[in-house]
């Protein structure tokens, strides 16, 4: 943004810091619709500590021309609602970049936020040159680093234009997120009319507090003087796109393939798929509250086996609670699906931050064998398609299905294509149609070793289910004859799924004829895929990681690197089990924050020149 | 064509020890059915695991035996699925009080309409007649390297701090009485249980068949009413409180049966009925296939960027 | 060494949101520790997780913040191993009669010197004020997507089903009488526990500090008297369990606070010591090392082939 | 046991039958007694349903003149007490051997036995020719496999003798066991005195009882003719030996190593340790049964917390419910032993059988990654001396171990020389002598990753302990460089306890130079040297499972044999994953039925001669 003249903007990143609980959220959806109805790709990623009100937070906002997944470590603009994003931020805004703050906050010491932990404390006062820094030196800071600064009373000017447009005090301050978006939008130069038909849209069930906040941002427009060199411009129209992130996306292709009931018990960050279900009855989903997982899953299990699809969402420590019933389910062929929202552990660890630390505690879940599988969503658009997915391979093979999810997804909303619900029918399983009297359920006579099903409760017919080891009718046994042909039939349904599946959906590659492979599963695909441009390397991103799909002439001869959010390289180690490959580069991270493009590109440029260690900790992020 | 008591029977003989009260808790369920006239394919029975567990396999419903400590959620599950099913949870003492004890809470703030059975041997059966959260406090019996160090607790004080709204109490050996409060149980619109006094000669030598025979009584057959009406005076409230906690705390010369509170609440598919359209007829398990996608749609309307 | 109430005060700030009543609950609990004198390093407080759960950062003595629904095996734990600490557990409504019931119901069985506090706000805040097991039927707050469809239960009737020997409330902004029940719950030989009435304005806009204040009010000022004796005739126990059973479920315009009972019965502690010879001087995180050896060798005389 | 010169015996199994509830676990030990007190090395096996009354149970014990760890398929003599035993064992006499049975039961038809299930009828009745065989026909079988048959009526036989010596008929009944037993030694012609001396000690509480029993035994001795050509007799003196389980081993090696505190929710076949505790008082252990596993689990990490030495059992289903805890005192740096008591899964599974299907779930068990520890036991001797490894290794090292055992040696019993319990020195761990006032717990000045320690409650310091990450006193913190070197610091423990247990510690090989090797993990051990013994073959017993040894060396250029008791080959992969080595051959059983020497000598030889499979299911077994 350097230069008189406007500058053509391609992709452009806003931030917005400010205290937790301040509405900060409000005020990034707020920019990320404005652009969005303007015709721009948008996502937008959310940090946040686990906690209420008051420490850190921030959102960033990406609006390019194209579809991104992934986000930038230097951000275009700041807009710093408090003195803590001022301190914290000084390394995250490009050379040229802007930041938006309030004079009022650079006066203060260091030692005066009251949120600031000690770690953090200790870090920023050493890089502001010690002591216990005023903040006039983050100020100089990034001024050295090419950073436009703009002072900007944020708060001040919400009182002053809201009381100036008829509000009272209270109501006006209420406006500061309005006015935050407002001036950014106003510094940018962006038309009025989008950020008006928004708030019109968002405050659509409040007229008064619509035209309220409509007063407000027009007044601001007025103040706020554009700078001259920058030109953020709307692009085109929305037509049908829709703006969702991972976890609605995931509720969404659940419902697609038939979803009836959820028990919940909630926990960050999987409790806003049954919320957002409970809020919206005309899913038609039974969502049901209850005690602790353990309820959670054996409700859904009881609910699957009365014939009702049944899926949970949870994250780490609730899946702790469930891996008893999973066994359950495996041994009782009772279609179940969890998404697992990952979230970094070990145990509450960081609750609110991501990570794909799970994925070794998924495969192995539950004691004993059974069949099971477990996939992993790369985007918000996979996390339709594979819910959907993950719903239909649980009823067809009657086996649960762990659907790995991660914090980034979850809280990470984008502009995409709606989804073509039409792709998706509810697979209704084998279903025995003329079951009289005592019904085979566990029928040897399984091909594929899934035994056709009728749900109990089925008029005129009866069965009987049991966690112990059991006959064809379900009644328990010991027999050694009878046992081994019960895990082998269930053990069967693996090797069936994997066939019915079919590579494509095991995985899928990008280059894949490159001399350097990147293998990568869950959410590190869009980072990976934007860092890796122009580079000469390929890209796998392994779906499935059980069934594991059959890689080995894929990587033959490859040098193979492999990204991932967790410390032990679990991917790792699961691909030298099933392919006898080690990686020559394991990259992970594992702060809870997202990968940035940046960081990862360097990466792999350190992987191409051969100076890349065996293993790479990735650090980046506030 | 007109249903018979055998109908209710298994082809599987129950493997419990000679003398066991599960023998009187299974032909009284199997009594209470029948008596009901209650379809046998319409009725699930759903257990955790122990001796008393392994009932649901003799009865020929449907019958599933769950994990330890979880046939409440399962029960749940299956019902809120299809409400049209008549279904009896049930649990041995320490299956339901000890590690099962959080979902007694759970199930009693919802009042789904499910009958639930306690087996109260006061031992853990199946492991080999540890103390189970019913046993006394200082009590051995002779499977225990030491007196017992924990105190009992009620099923009748639990179920009443949890919300329960038919509280009873039976007597394994004396199926007609016992199977009485099952029909009453199964016939209550809303969450029933029926803590069952059953001995157990292999384990428990202090509480046997000799020991309660003379001191069970039917409180109800003495005049106690357990009805409570939806609304009370603050007077009639504290009466009945008063009454039901005497009565289900009276425990040694005497030993008493029966219904102990009956009140009305909104079962929980009556509640959930007020917010899902249709329900319990749109109930999962019981509304026609179709309409997925269009639920789908519904939803991604209000993800519109322009509405 | 004089102690200070701000010896009991760590260097870190509390992240609550402004007006929490937990602000409230951690004075109140400083206070009752400073008052009774203990040394900080002699106390070890024991959490949940939540937002109450933080509550043992703010405090300069052990603190424990544990998992999910187990602040009271963990705090258990503690307490057996070393039975000279003194070990208050704390919890959330959601922590505590939730995904921790199970665990209250075990504790209530045992009896162990502990005060347990129930942080009730109704809601689950730190999750985003989801219902918690201690909100109402029908009731909605701002959080809810629709009203609430499970009905509450009632911490002190609970605590009374599962034996609590020290049952009370406390409310969370009047800090005085707060500081004193929590310095009788320490004081008490055996298992206390408070559930306090805490307000949590970010979520719960029902029962706010507005609300509350003219509804709560102290029962023991009004004469009621909570001790217990051991031996009860039937018509004593009658009228003791009739007058707690009402005065613990009023709930309305007026809002009962203090000490709702007060029994003595043998402390866990004291339970083990009957058995286990010297317990508890013989406790393993007191008693001197040494003679592990001997111990494993005793054991190993008792599979002698030839004796 | 042919020809008529009483031929003299090396190896002796006697194997008897009879109902569950019926004693003939009483019975069993009383052979067994018998025979160490003169000298022989007795080892004894119990196989049994999940029933307390009534289903079929057996046990064989076998006798050699050298220790030995496994069973054979075919006994010497089975003392069938009942008509499903008759039924049940028809292949497992060895030609030669002896069947002792009531002549009423072999007039019974196979559908009128009260508790064969439907499998086992219908396998037995085509064994015996289809139709509704009279058991007579069973009798025909075993004499075509040339055993000998002896009709001895033993409950009319206890009946008589009884009252013979003066007791009532309900107490006359009670002798069953020792008649049994009485009778089997008769026909071997041992010496009635050392009966006489065990019986003396069995009932050493009870004097009458004592006294009838060694009348009746007499009695018995009297009335039965010994068989002409067979000797069985007094070898030695059994001197300091003990006769002892493995439960009860790992009890006693806790106990040596310092347990203070075990805190258990009942299951099978894992409360025999705590139970077995709070018998003994007299181990200081203050054992608490509590309500379910999620509080015992938490109780014991408390209990650590406060500085007692804290151990748990479990099994498979119990463990599922310890995962989230375990995470918990990973990251909190608690040390906690758990012996996991493996049977047969999945879900409740097989519950009296047992397996090794509980590997994978182990290893993964909790999300996040965390330091930890597993390792296997083979043996009744491993058993002691791993649970006290165990025991110092989660001091040392400040984390929670693993310490796999399974059914099969809970419930084996054997002669072995005394354990030396001097061998055991409980470790202190990291100490720090001189805390005062707030202090650092989770010092990352932490040698090894092991910050030195103090309990909760030490006088004079203060510390905090949380779930989520945290700072070096144990404050919440979600700084990014903190969090990193925190998950840094506990991953160095892996890495400083593989370098403290040496190689020694994490396997043990036998024969390694050979150019096949078998590997194996826990109680696999004893099957696989008996049944390899001569062949051209090595072993080599994997005792950590995670570290993993450095085995990379040592099998390059073999060819591998994988044995394990579970379906999938969890150790298999495990071994890849490791290794990047996958097994030539991978034989496996999942019956819920240990490994007989004869299957296991087969499948080896079939390796040898290159006629066996990839993988290979072992099915022997009642
Ligand atoms: C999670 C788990 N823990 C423990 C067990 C072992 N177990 C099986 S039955 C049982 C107790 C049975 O006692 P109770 O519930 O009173 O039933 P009863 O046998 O007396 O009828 C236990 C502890 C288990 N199956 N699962
Ligand atoms: C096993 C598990 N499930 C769910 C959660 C998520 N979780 C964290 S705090 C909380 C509820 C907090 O509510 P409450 O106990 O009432 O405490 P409050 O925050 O209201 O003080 C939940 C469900 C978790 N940490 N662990
Ligand atoms: S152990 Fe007790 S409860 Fe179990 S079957 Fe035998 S008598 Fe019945
Ligand atoms: S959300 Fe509620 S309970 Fe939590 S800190 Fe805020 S006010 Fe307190
Ligand atoms: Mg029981
Ligand atoms: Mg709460």
């Amino acid at each position: 943004m350097n230069g008189m003249e406007p500058q053509v903007i391609d992709d452009f990143t806003w931030r917005v810091g400010g205290p937790q609980g301040g509405g900060i959220e409000t005020a990034a959806t707020l920019f990320a619709q404005v652009l969005a109805r303007g015709g721009w790709w948008v996502g937008a990623r959310r940090e946040y500590h686990s906690n209420i009100m008051g420490r850190h937070s921030y959102l960033d906002v990406r609006a390019a021309r194209r579809p991104t997944r992934a986000f930038f470590e230097r951000v275009d603009l700041l807009a710093a609602l408090d003195a803590e994003t001022l301190a914290r931020h000084l390394d995250e805004v490009k050379p040229g970049g802007v930041l938006v703050y309030d004079p009022d906050a650079a006066r203060m010491p260091l030692s005066k936020l009251p949120m600031l932990d000690g770690a953090a404390y200790k870090r920023i006062a050493a890089a502001l040159g010690g002591g216990d820094p005023v903040l006039e030196r983050a100020l100089e800071r990034y001024r050295e680093s090419d950073v436009r600064l703009v002072s900007l009373a944020l708060e001040p000017l919400a009182r002053e234009v809201g009381e100036a447009v008829g509000a009272d005090a209270i109501t006006a301050k209420k406006t500061l997120n309005t006015v935050a978006v407002a001036a950014s939008l106003a510094l940018l130069g962006y038309p009025l009319e989008f950020l008006d038909a928004a708030l019109a849209d968002q405050f659509a069930a409040k007229p008064k507090v619509a035209e309220l906040n409509r007063k407000v941002a027009a007044e601001v427009y007025r103040r706020v003087e554009p700078l001259a060199d920058v030109a953020l411009e709307p692009i085109g129209s929305p037509g049908e796109r829709i703006y969702i992130n991972g976890s609605h996306a995931s509720a969404m292709g659940k419902v697609a393939a038939g979803l009836g009931f959820m028990s919940y018990y909630p926990i960050t960050p999987a409790t806003d798929e049954p919320f957002y279900l409970e809020a919206h009855p005309e899913s038609g989903v039974v969502v049901v509250q209850v005690e602790d997982e353990l309820a959670a899953v054996n409700m859904a299990i009881g609910a699957s086996m009365a014939g009702a699809r049944a899926a949970l969402t949870t994250s780490g420590p609730g899946f702790a609670l469930m891996t008893e019933a999973l066994g359950f389910a495996g041994l009782t062929e009772t279609p179940l699906v969890v998404s697992l929202y990952q979230r970094g552990g070990p145990s509450t660890g960081l609750p609110t931050r991501t990570e794909q630390g799970d994925l070794r505690f998924a495969l192995g879940a539950g004691h004993g064998d059974y069949p099971r599988a477990v996939l992993a969503s790369a985007s918000v658009e996979d996390a339709f398609a594979d819910a959907a997915l993950a719903m239909n391979l649980a009823a067809r093979f009657q086996l649960p299905v762990v659907h790995l999810m991660d914090k980034y997804l979850a809280s990470t909303t984008r502009v995409i294509e709606p989804f073509d619900t039409g792709t998706v029918v509810p697979d209704p399983g084998v279903v025995a149609t003329d079951a009289k009297g005592v019904f085979p359920r566990f029928s040897l006579a399984a091909e594929g070793g899934v035994s056709p099903r009728i749900p109990v409760g089925t008029p005129g017919a009866g069965y009987w289910i049991t966690s112990d080891e059991h006959d064809e009718i379900g009644h328990i046994t010991e027999d050694p004859e009878l046992r081994d042909a019960m895990m082998e039939k269930r053990a069967a349904k693996i090797e069936a799924l994997r066939k019915w599946l079919g590579p494509e959906e095991m995985y899928r590659t990008h280059k894949p004829e490159a001399g350097t492979l990147v293998l990568g599963w869950g959410s590190t695909e869009g980072v990976t895929l934007e860092a890796m441009e122009g580079l000469d390397m390929g890209y796998v991103q392994v779906r499935f990681l059980l069934p594991f799909p059959d890689l080995e002439a894929l990587l033959e001869g490859k040098r193979l690197v492999v990204l991932e959010y967790n410390q032990s390289g679990q991917f790792a180690h699961l691909l030298a089990q099933e392919t006898g490959r080690k990686p020559d580069h394991l990259i992970v991270k594992y702060n809870g924050r997202p990968m940035t493009i940046e960081e990862v590109r360097a990466a792999f440029e350190a992987v191409l020149s051969g100076e890349a260690e065996a293993y790479t900790v990735l650090r980046a992020g506030v | 064509m007109e249903l018979k008591l055998a109908d209710y029977k298994s082809d599987l003989a129950p493997d419990w020890c000679p003398g066991c009260g599960d023998y009187g808790i299974l032909s009284a369920l199997q009594t209470a059915l029948y008596k009901l006239g209650i379809e046998p394919s319409r009725a699930v029975l759903v257990s955790g695991i122990g001796c008393s567990a392994k009932t649901v396999h003799y009865a020929a419903t449907y019958g599933i035996h769950t994990l330890h400590g979880r046939p409440l959620p399962v029960a749940q599950g299956v019902k809120l699925a299809n409400p049209e099913l008549t279904v009896v949870a049930m649990a041995g003492d320490g299956d339901g009080m000890g590690i099962g004890a959080g979902h007694f809470v759970g199930v009693g703030r919802r009042n789904p309409d499910l009958l639930y059975l306690i087996f109260n041997n006061e031992v853990y059966g199946m492991t080999k007649g540890q103390a189970s959260p019913t046993l006394e406090l200082g009590a051995q019996p002779k499977s225990l390297a030491r007196p017992n160090l924990q105190s009992k607790v009620n099923p009748l004080m639990l179920a009443f701090a949890s919300g329960f709204t038919f509280i009873a109490r039976g007597y394994a050996y004396d199926v007609k009485n016992l199977a009485r409060l099952m029909q009453q149980g199964i016939e209550h619109k809303g969450l029933a249980m029926i803590d069952i006094l059953q001995p157990c000669p292999t384990y428990n030598n202090l509480h046997t068949r000799e020991w309660f025979a003379p001191r069970v009584y039917d409180i109800n057959a003495e005049g106690y009413d357990p009805r409570v009406p939806r609304e009370m005076s603050d007077a009639e409230r504290a009466e009945r409180m008063a009454r039901f906690t005497l009565k289900a705390t009276e425990w040694g010369e005497r030993i008493p049966t029966g219904v102990f509170w009956h009140a009305d609440l909104p079962s929980f598919e009556e509640r959930l009925g007020t917010f899902l359209p249709g329900y319990p007829k749109t109930a999962p398990s019981t509304r026609p296939p179709g309409g997925e996608s269009e639920r789908a749609r519904a939803l991604m309307r209000g993800h519109r960027v322009a509405k």
